[in-house]
């Protein structure tokens, strides 16, 4: 392979693919990509061996794109090793970025995890009690599964990360952007990025891009579920009283949920600077609820059942609550 | 029970001496500086919060107006000037009034020229009354022997009946005392055999007001002891020795010796009380009643003309004898008469009474209190 | 961050702070921050040789950061922002750790207390480190004063204004002037008339040019601040109509006076069910009219007066209303000339004379043969009906405690001594002008001792029994000291208001509107074209609800920034 | 040695600092584990602050604000009010338990009322025992 | 000593799916295990979430076949609250989730199916892929395949706002209709995806079946399994992917059984062996036998290629054609012939791109009532669709404030679990014998036989990514002596 060429890996950790979907959803452009940098290793679309990848000097990879979060010790050494054969290391896509909805997990116990699957659901084998284990002696034969984390770690929860590409999955024309702004910065053709920095994304939140009309008057006595009304596809989901993650949310999706009536789940994460999506997003309700009682405020809220999993749909584990961090 | 105030009753006893109970405002010095003030019986503080509500029931039967001996110590303490001093005296006089079911006593409280008048009228009877007998049956130039004209033996008999009736009305307002202070107490019931057990307080504190005693300055308790002593002496001469004195011109040392010394008490001290009335030199003396006043006068006047009695007795001037002794008479007749049941004399008897009854109660209540207390037997 | 240099500066306050906190540790521990270049600790800091001392340190050092340690900021902030100005330093480089307040007075142990100490003060270094320089803005003063009620205090402020040749708008609600003032008959302990004192004070307000009277007027609302409040008064037009003007000033006096505790709500005194149970001001009314007599027109012959109705008891207010004691007293005067030979009982609680002649009127009332009955806290006296066999209309029964006698007493007139309450009115008042209650209602000065007139928003004053339970003299003196804290100000054309308001990064600000509706002052504008909103900072009181409520994170609030906060939380839990 | 919770306060500036300050002019003790920060009005107190103090390694968080009603700025705490309920069930979500963060009024009057406040709290963390947040990232740290 | 062979998708140090060959001391195979070593917990996680946000979670168990999830969710939902649903809203949903197969199987065949029949089984891995296809066939139908494509991805983004992680559904129908004009732009994508699925057709035609070797490897490889064949059919027994009724053909073609969504516990039932976190679903009347073929073994497969065994027809006259072209060229209906997989998904693309036309010429497909507001919440539902890679069904339990209580998923790819242990332990044991060293050839067998059914064990464990790289290790004493890999 020619030296001129840009040598990039795309991996996925504890991911569902969709990223590297993302990627190929980039259409023409994976062509061009092909043209200018050699794929060193990319599972989900071309060959490549994984040997060869620990057999590289540090530094020897340009870039690496990873998505996924950290479930197990294997996505965990996965991370550090493209980190250290790297010259620039990519958290790709929500998981990778902010745990992502494998996060949500960190909200139950692992215990009850495995319960639910073996244990206790509506189709089991009748009187199932087996439960997979890390190791099964069977007929002499020793059968080993890998043991896992007790949580879902982000990417820089790990290792150290220089760019964020968030997104889930990564709306391609961003991910096209971002991949390009990288490859001109390597190739000396733009000015990287401050390292840390989010690629890929707006500096603003979605509501800068959302047609919806937005009024002054923003009280509500009661919250709706998204079926529990019709809803006005003019206005801003929030003064109908539909959970909206967008002015809390880093904007570069393409608006694509609310433009199709779906309130923003936030998967682009914070704005930039806010430590916490869900908190802000806390705030921003909370200021919209029309009342002074707290009876009839907690009344009010209960029309808004289960706020946590909404506020950090995709970032569980970025929240300062989930102190956990395997650096 | 709640006890009915009456706010007229402050105004009663300004007539009996109290003018400044209502500057009172309870800060305790008076009680504090009192040297006999001590539970149960604390004064003058609560005689003047009692005063100033009115509570006539409750002061009825209270015995602390004679507890004190108005040393006046509290009156020179009292920040407000309200004369806690002064004010036990008017409740003792106003006491002494109550106890007399006569309604006289409170009458010359009330009024002095009622009491001056009384004094005059008994006097001018007493007058009228031995000079008609004189010359009814004897002989003005005669002071003894057959035709005398005022006969020992018959004043002898006057004397005793007099003493009698002085007697019955003393002992009713005693026992009026009585019944207010502990007798019809119901929370203290004194036993009979208390009575008997501590009976000898009377006499000791008749004849020594120990009490009096206690007082910061010694003085006023001597003086007012020599006066009392002298008192007693000349009346029990009189009562029991009247014939020996009266048997002359030769002179009787037997008697003679006292009677001369307790005239002599008699005079010189009523003369110190005159003095410093006048001089109102001590806050005890600052303010005098009429009835102060009145008993020091007959007092004098009896002491006075009993010493001329002597003198012209001995001389054997017979007509100038019974000449001053009818004015004599005109002297003790009334003094005996008002001032023993109904007036000051009346608090020999109080002073004493009060004592044996409030050291009686006093018993009863801390022996209540150590039973409230449930204390233990000692072993 | 550019390379600071902070000096740490730690007061012993005497003992204050010293015998609890080990202040040289504190010099230790934080000697080991960044930046921190200078630590030391002084006898007083807040003394000269002590700001002489931070002074000398900021020149010698070159320090750009100070941190001191001390008494709580809302004592000496002022004065240490001083002390950096006259080094040449932006005032707003300073942050002050609470270590007397909030640690030597209310903790005993020395090792905690020290530990808590240097938390804190290692948080202000954090903090300060992310400090940046504000400028105070310089605004026109205007120099009207809007004075709320025309009371004795209302009135004794606008004259002190107003012959100072500044504009007053005298606002008060009813129709004539004088409030409470104008019920009573005689004052205590002069007994001089109170009608001959403010109808001086009325006929001078009336016919003074600078003074606008607005009878049956409402102030219904105060925009802008300190310097610059337009205030809309609604009053009647000719025609009786309301009608609402607005009034441009730059200070207000607010001398809304009390109003009296309402005697049914205490049951035992059978108020409004005994005909001749009367209150204070119905007395005084009487006494006005010049006869003093029961419901019936006969003459009382005893008459009761009950002290603290409706103050110092449990269920109704704790506090004492301190003027009713010596009003009390001046009854027994007026009803004893009034009625003469008549018994007059006080009933009291504590005698409160305190106050110039107050002692010796109190003497003077018992020489007068005031009957003086003292009951306990809570323990009401009952008033019944007397038998027809009594010489008396009613009865009180006394827990009397200097006799420890329960006694009952003769009464023909009861009057019940109520005392002073925040007016109904005082929680719109409050909002209108923006100042705080305490838990009665009274009105929040902004310093108990130090600063009694002004409150805790900038140009808004208090005068008068709005605060708490006043008489007379107290309210004057506190309406003529409001007026000369005015004066003072308008004397200088122009005031500095505060650096510190939020502010909108436009750049982030994503049109999203969720602050808009949330700021009470409507501070906040959203510019359309731009899909931005924006803070006016002249009205913005920074109270910094938006900032927290911006869900992108686009408004910061000056010196109470996230960064500065957050730092200041590792701080404390370092 | 017993567990000596880390509590942070987080205290208006007009009515709770003021009566803080309070209890301290007036010599009332209290327990010395909450470490107050001064905010102008509980309004400003972002729910990011107490998840922060919580990262940090607190036990405890206490708001402090005027009374409803008696806001400085007429409405500020009436804004915290809203957030309370939403922000305890996120932190409940988290396992943080309810003691552990606290709302209260507390005027400028009322220094005896924030002694108390501080003292009950302190009890109740204390026999809670260390935060959960806490405990996780040692649990982390025992696994590398 | 035995030897093991460990086959590992992209080493061990992944995670992926994992193969364990024991073999005797005379080197022939005694065992195999197919090993899934992860698992996420959705079932989980989703309980206490509000019923119809599930939808938008369960996507992220595969972002290859969101949409599967996103349908069998949103019908699951939809039960919940007492199944109303506005009819447009089940047109709209169908004509979406036929877009949705139709790139789908375009990625799949041309991407991971296509490198071997045109690049041919013994290219250099380093160009069999979708690139070397590309450069193989010619730029232009490469860019024919990825615009095809990218079309049918647009059309599904124009219709329900995205066209991966859907967010569309909501109780009772869907959040936005389709306007006329967007109707107007997506018809000519229509007729040229049809052409493309000719085209497809024709290219399979002209490469595989125009090669000998293929058909032979095809028809008479290792590549047959006696095991029935599961598949959602409509009331004519033609497939329909989005709702039908599920039915059960053994391999001689007799109807087992067939089952309504509801009633799926009733026939499914999912043995757990404790070496793999990966279930093995089986007939429930039949009980769990174990891993074994036969005419009364209880396990079956979920495929393109069972999907058309246990259909009598296709719905679409197109597809009917190729239907029978295919089955008389495999020699009868129904087929064992794992291999036809990739064909059947050919015919299959033909009935979606043949029903996606029938869709634009409904008047009524623009209609407004996309969505009725539910009434009632009745607590518990279930949704069946056919996934490209099999039967997936999901079922829900919701309280009384419609938070859900449970949730229970079977994916495509777990229903072949069973038979894919039995195909690598078949395609071992005729591969390597004593005295037979393995080599390359056994990457190409296994490749082949798990590129069969195409498994997606993101799917299966709720967890890992799409497609399936393989790895072979071979030990003897421990000792890794050769080393065979490729990644698709």
């Amino acid at each position: 392979m020619a030296d001129d060429k840009l040598q990039i890996a795309i991996y996925w950790g504890a991911a569902c693919g969709g990223c590297d979907v993302s990627i190929l959803d980039t259409d023409e452009f994976i062509l061009e990509i092909d043209k200018a940098a050699d794929i060193r290793l990319w599972p989900i679309a071309t060959d490549g061996k994984y040997k060869d990848i620990e057999a590289l000097a540090d530094g020897d990879l340009d870039v690496a794109i990873m998505s996924g979060a950290v479930r197990n010790s294997e996505n965990e050494h996965m991370a550090h090793l493209l980190r250290q054969k790297s010259k620039v290391f990519v958290a790709y896509g929500s998981c990778a970025y902010m745990g992502g909805i494998p996060a949500l997990a960190n909200l139950v116990p692992r215990e009850e995890i495995i319960e639910r699957a073996y244990l206790n659901n509506a189709s089991l084998e009748p009187g199932n009690t087996t439960v997979p284990r890390p190791r099964t002696s069977l007929n002499g034969y020793d059968l080993k599964l890998p043991e896992f984390y007790p949580r879902v770690y982000k990417l820089d929860q790990v290792v150290d990360v220089d760019y964020y590409v968030p997104g889930c999955p990564p709306q391609p024309g961003q991910a096209q952007a971002a991949i390009t702004a990288l490859v001109q910065a390597l190739t000396g053709q733009a000015e990287a990025p401050p390292k840390g920095s989010v690629v890929g994304a707006y500096e603003r939140a979605l509501c800068d891009d959302c047609t919806r009309t937005k009024a002054e008057e923003k009280k509500v006595k009661r919250f709706y579920r998204p079926w529990e009304i019709m809803q006005d596809p003019e206005a801003c989901l929030m003064e109908q009283g539909i959970l909206c993650a967008g002015s809390a949310t880093r904007s570069g999706c393409g608006v694509r949920c609310p433009n199709s009536g779906i309130p923003c789940r936030g998967c682009y994460g914070p704005a930039p600077g806010v430590v916490d999506q869900g908190a802000k997003l806390l705030s921003a309700v909370a200021s919209i609820i029309d009342s002074k009682k707290a009876e009839e405020i907690d009344k009010i809220l209960l029309t808004l059942p289960d706020f946590t999993s909404f506020a950090n749909r995709y970032s569980v584990a970025a929240s300062p609550l989930q102190r956990s961090h395997r650096r | 029970m709640a006890i009915r105030a009456n706010p007229k009753l402050i105004t009663e006893l300004e007539i009996y001496g109290a003018q400044d109970v209502s500057k009172c405002y309870h800060c305790g010095n008076c009680s504090a500086t009192c040297p006999f003030s001590k539970e149960p019986y604390i004064f003058p503080r609560r005689s003047m919060r009692s005063l100033q509500m009115g509570l006539e029931a409750k002061l009825e039967s209270d015995l602390e107006p004679w507890l004190c001996y108005y040393c006046g110590e509290c009156s020179v303490e009292c920040p407000r000037d309200a004369e806690p001093g002064e004010t036990m005296m008017s409740l003792r006089r106003w006491l002494t009034a109550r106890y007399d079911f006569t309604g006289i006593s409170r009458l010359f409280y009330l009024s002095w020229k009622a009491e001056l008048l009384a004094v005059i009228i008994v006097a001018l009877i007493a007058g009228a009354g031995f000079l008609l007998y004189g010359f009814s049956q004897g002989n003005i130039t005669q002071y003894n022997g057959p035709d005398a004209f005022l006969p020992a033996s018959s004043i002898h008999i006057f004397d005793w009946t007099l003493a009698a009736v002085l007697l019955a009305l003393l002992l009713t307002n005693c026992a009026r005392m009585w019944w207010f202070t502990v007798g019809r107490d119901t929370k203290v019931h004194v036993p009979l055999s208390a009575y008997v057990r501590k009976i000898y307080l009377l006499p000791t504190h008749f004849f020594t007001q120990m009490r009096y005693a206690r007082c910061e300055q010694k003085r006023p308790w001597a003086i007012h002891l020599v006066l009392m002593l002298s008192y007693v002496t000349m009346l029990i001469l009189i009562m029991f020795f009247l014939a020996p004195m009266w048997s002359g011109p030769a002179v009787k040392w037997s008697v003679h010796v006292f009677g001369l010394a307790a005239t002599a008490g008699l005079l010189v001290t009523t003369i110190i009380f005159l003095r410093k009335r006048l001089k109102k030199s001590e806050v005890q003396y600052q303010h005098s009643h009429e009835t102060d006043w009145m008993f020091l006068v007959l007092l004098i006047v009896v002491a006075a003309t009993g010493l001329v009695q002597f003198t012209l007795h001995r001389l054997g001037l017979g007509t100038a004898a019974n000449i001053n002794y009818v004015i004599h008479m005109m002297a003790v007749v009334p003094m005996l008469l008002l001032e023993v049941p109904f007036s000051k004399w009346s608090h020999m008897a109080y002073r004493p009474l009060a004592m044996y009854f409030a050291d009686l109660k006093a018993e009863e209540m801390v022996s209540k209190a150590r039973e409230a207390v449930g204390a233990p037997q000692a072993a | 961050m550019e390379d600071l240099k902070i000096g740490v500066f730690i007061c012993n306050c005497g003992t204050n702070i010293a015998k609890v906190v080990d202040c040289d540790a504190i010099v230790d521990s934080v000697e080991r921050l960044p930046y921190v270049t200078v630590a030391r600790t002084y006898k007083y800091m807040c003394s000269d040789p002590g700001q002489d001392m931070i002074q000398a340190d900021i020149e010698e050092h070159g320090l750009d950061r100070v941190v001191v340690a001390a008494c709580s900021p809302r004592m000496h902030e002022p004065t240490f922002r001083k002390t950096l100005q006259k080094a040449g330093l932006n005032p707003y480089f300073l942050e002050m750790a609470n270590i007397r307040e909030q640690c030597s007075w209310v903790h005993d142990d020395p090792v905690a207390a020290t530990e808590k100490a240097a938390a804190l003060t290692a948080a202000a270094v954090l903090r300060v480190a992310h400090h940046e320089a504000l400028e105070r803005r310089s605004v026109d003063m205007c120099p009207n004063t809007l004075i709320m009620g025309g009371g004795i205090a209302g009135m004794s402020a606008a004259l002190d204004l107003a012959d100072a040749g500044n504009r007053v708008y005298l606002a008060e609600r009813s129709d004539h002037l004088g409030g409470n003032v104008a019920r009573a008959d005689l004052t205590a302990p002069y007994l001089d008339s109170a009608r001959d004192m403010l109808t001086e004070r009325v006929t001078r307000v009336v016919e003074h040019p600078n003074i606008d009277v607005l009878l049956e007027s409402q102030v219904r609302k105060v925009d802008g601040f300190v310097g610059n409040f337009q205030t809309t008064i609604r009053g009647k037009a000719d025609d009786g109509a309301p009608t609402d003007s607005v009034y441009d000033v730059g200070s207000i006096i607010v001398c809304t006076g009390y109003k009296e505790f309402d005697a049914s709500r205490i049951t035992h005194y059978g108020y409004g069910k005994l005909p001749n149970v009367v209150t204070s001001f119905e007395l005084e009314k009487m006494l006005r009219a010049g006869r003093v007599t029961t419901k019936e027109g006969r003459v009382p012959q005893y008459v009761a007066i009950i002290h603290c109705v409706g103050s110092r008891n449990l269920e109704f207010h704790a506090y004492c209303s301190r003027v009713c004691c010596m009003t009390a007293l001046k009854y027994a005067h007026e009803v004893k000339s009034a009625v003469p030979g008549a018994y007059v009982s006080d009933i009291y609680i504590d005698m409160h004379a305190f106050g110039k002649g107050m002692e010796d009127f109190y003497r003077r009332s018992s020489e007068i043969k005031t009957l003086f009955l003292m009951y306990e806290k809570n323990d009401y006296p009952v008033i019944r009906k007397a038998d027809a066999t009594d010489d008396c209309d009613m009865l009180i029964e006394v827990n009397e405690t200097l006799s420890g006698e329960t006694i009952e007493m003769p009464a023909d007139l009861v009057v019940l001594m109520v005392g002073m309450e925040a007016r109904e009115d005082s929680e719109e008042v409050a909002h209108l002008v923006n100042i705080s209650r305490d838990k009665d209602g009274w009105f929040i000065e902004s310093h108990p001792k130090l600063d009694p007139v002004a409150t805790t928003t900038d140009g808004v004053y208090i005068a008068g029994a709005c605060q708490a339970p006043k008489d007379i003299p107290d309210s004057v003196a506190q309406a003529r000291a409001a007026a000369a804290r005015i004066l003072a100000r308008t004397a200088r054309g122009k005031i500095e208001i505060d650096a510190v308001f939020a502010e909108v990064d436009e750049e982030k600000c994503s049109g999203c509107r969720m602050c808009n509706e949330l700021c009470p002052y409507v501070a906040i504008e959203f510019d359309p074209e731009k899909r931005r909103s924006h803070v006016i900072s002249a009205l913005c009181k920074a109270c910094g609800a938006c900032v927290a409520a911006c869900p992108s994170g686009a408004i910061t609030a000056r010196h109470f920034t996230d960064k500065q906060i957050f730092s200041e939380i590792e701080g404390v839990l370092a | 040695m017993t567990f000596e919770p880390k509590i942070v306060g987080f205290l208006c500036n007009w009515c709770s600092y003021t009566g803080a300050d309070l209890a301290g002019t007036s010599r009332i003790h209290y327990a010395p584990n909450v470490r107050i920060i001064r905010v102008m009005c509980s309004a400003r107190i972002d729910p990011t602050f107490v998840l922060k103090a919580l990262h940090d390694g607190a036990d405890g968080v206490l708001i402090c604000g005027c009374h409803p009603g008696d806001c400085h700025y007429s409405e500020g705490n009436y804004k915290m009010m809203r957030r309370y309920p939403l922000l305890k069930s996120l932190l409940a979500d988290y396992g943080i338990e309810d003691e552990r963060v606290r709302l209260e009024w507390v005027s400028a009057s009322e220094g005896q009322r924030f002694a108390d406040i501080v003292n009950d709290m302190t009890e109740r963390v204390r026999a809670l025992g260390p935060s959960p947040v806490k405990a996780a990232l040692e649990a982390d740290l025992a696994e590398r | 000593m035995t030897t093991q062979i460990s086959i590992d998708p992209i080493t061990r140090l992944e995670g992926h799916g994992k193969i364990d060959i024991y073999l005797d001391d005379d080197g022939a195979v005694e065992d195999t295990f197919f090993q899934i070593p992860e698992l996420r917990g959705f079932e989980r996680f989703v309980v206490g979430r509000p019923i119809e946000e599930l939808p938008r979670i369960v996507t992220r168990i595969c972002g290859v076949c969101p949409a599967s999830h996103h349908m069998a969710s949103a019908k699951a939902v939809d039960g919940c609250f007492g199944g109303e649903v506005a009819p447009l809203a089940h047109k709209l949903r169908d004509m979406y989730y036929q877009a949705h197969f139709i790139h789908s199987h375009i990625a799949h065949f041309y991407a991971l199916a296509a490198p071997d029949f045109v690049l041919g089984p013994d290219a250099d891995p380093a160009t069999r892929n979708v690139l070397g296809v590309v450069h193989k066939v010619g730029l232009e139908i490469g860019g024919a395949v990825i615009g095809s494509r990218s079309k049918a991805q647009e059309i599904q983004r124009i219709i329900g706002g995205r066209n991966t992680q859907d967010i569309w559904c909501l109780p009772g129908g869907v959040a936005k209709g389709l306007k006329p004009e967007e109707l107007e732009q997506i018809r000519p994508w229509v007729d040229e995806l049809y052409d493309f699925t000719q085209f497809s057709l024709q290219l399979f035609r002209d490469v595989v079946l125009g090669n000998a070797g293929y058909v032979d490897i095809i028809v008479n490889g290792p590549y047959t399994l006696d095991v029935h064949n599961m598949g959602v059919v409509d009331d004519d027994n033609a497939p329909n992917f989005y709702d039908g009724t599920v039915r059960v053909v053994d391999f001689e073609g007799n109807e087992i059984c067939r089952y309504k969504a509801e009633e799926y516990a009733d026939f499914v039932a999912e043995h757990v062996e404790s070496w793999t976190y990966l279930k093995f679903p089986y007939l429930k009347k039949r009980g769990w036998k174990g891993f074994v073929e036969g005419i009364d073994t209880s396990l079956y497969c979920a495929t393109p290629l069972a999907r058309l065994n246990v259909a009598d027809r296709m719905a679409t006259p197109k597809a009917q054609e190729a239907f029978e072209e295919m089955f008389t060229t495999l020699g009868g209906h129904p087929s064992r012939a794992l291999l036809a997989n990739h064909w059947a998904r050919l015919v299959e693309m033909v009935q979606n791109a043949e029903t996606l036309k029938r869709y634009c010429d409904d008047p009524e497909i623009t209609g407004t009532e996309f969505r009725v507001i539910p009434q009632q919440i009745t607590g518990e539902g279930f949704g069946i669709v056919e996934a490209m890679r099999g039967t997936l069904t999901h079922h829900y339990t919701c309280d009384e404030r419609a938070l859900c209580t449970s949730a229970n998923l079977i994916v495509g790819t777990t229903n072949n679990n069973a038979p894919i242990q039995m195909v690598t332990k078949k395609v071992a044991s005729s591969l390597i014998k004593p005295g037979k060293e393995p080599d390359q050839g056994i990457l190409n067998m296994i490749e082949m036989a798990f590129r069969a059914f195409d498994p997606c064990y993101s799917c299966a464990t709720h967890s890992l990514p799409g497609e399936m790289p393989l790895q072979v290790d071979v030990f003897k004493g421990g000792e890794l002596y050769r080393e065979f890999r490729r990644c698709c």
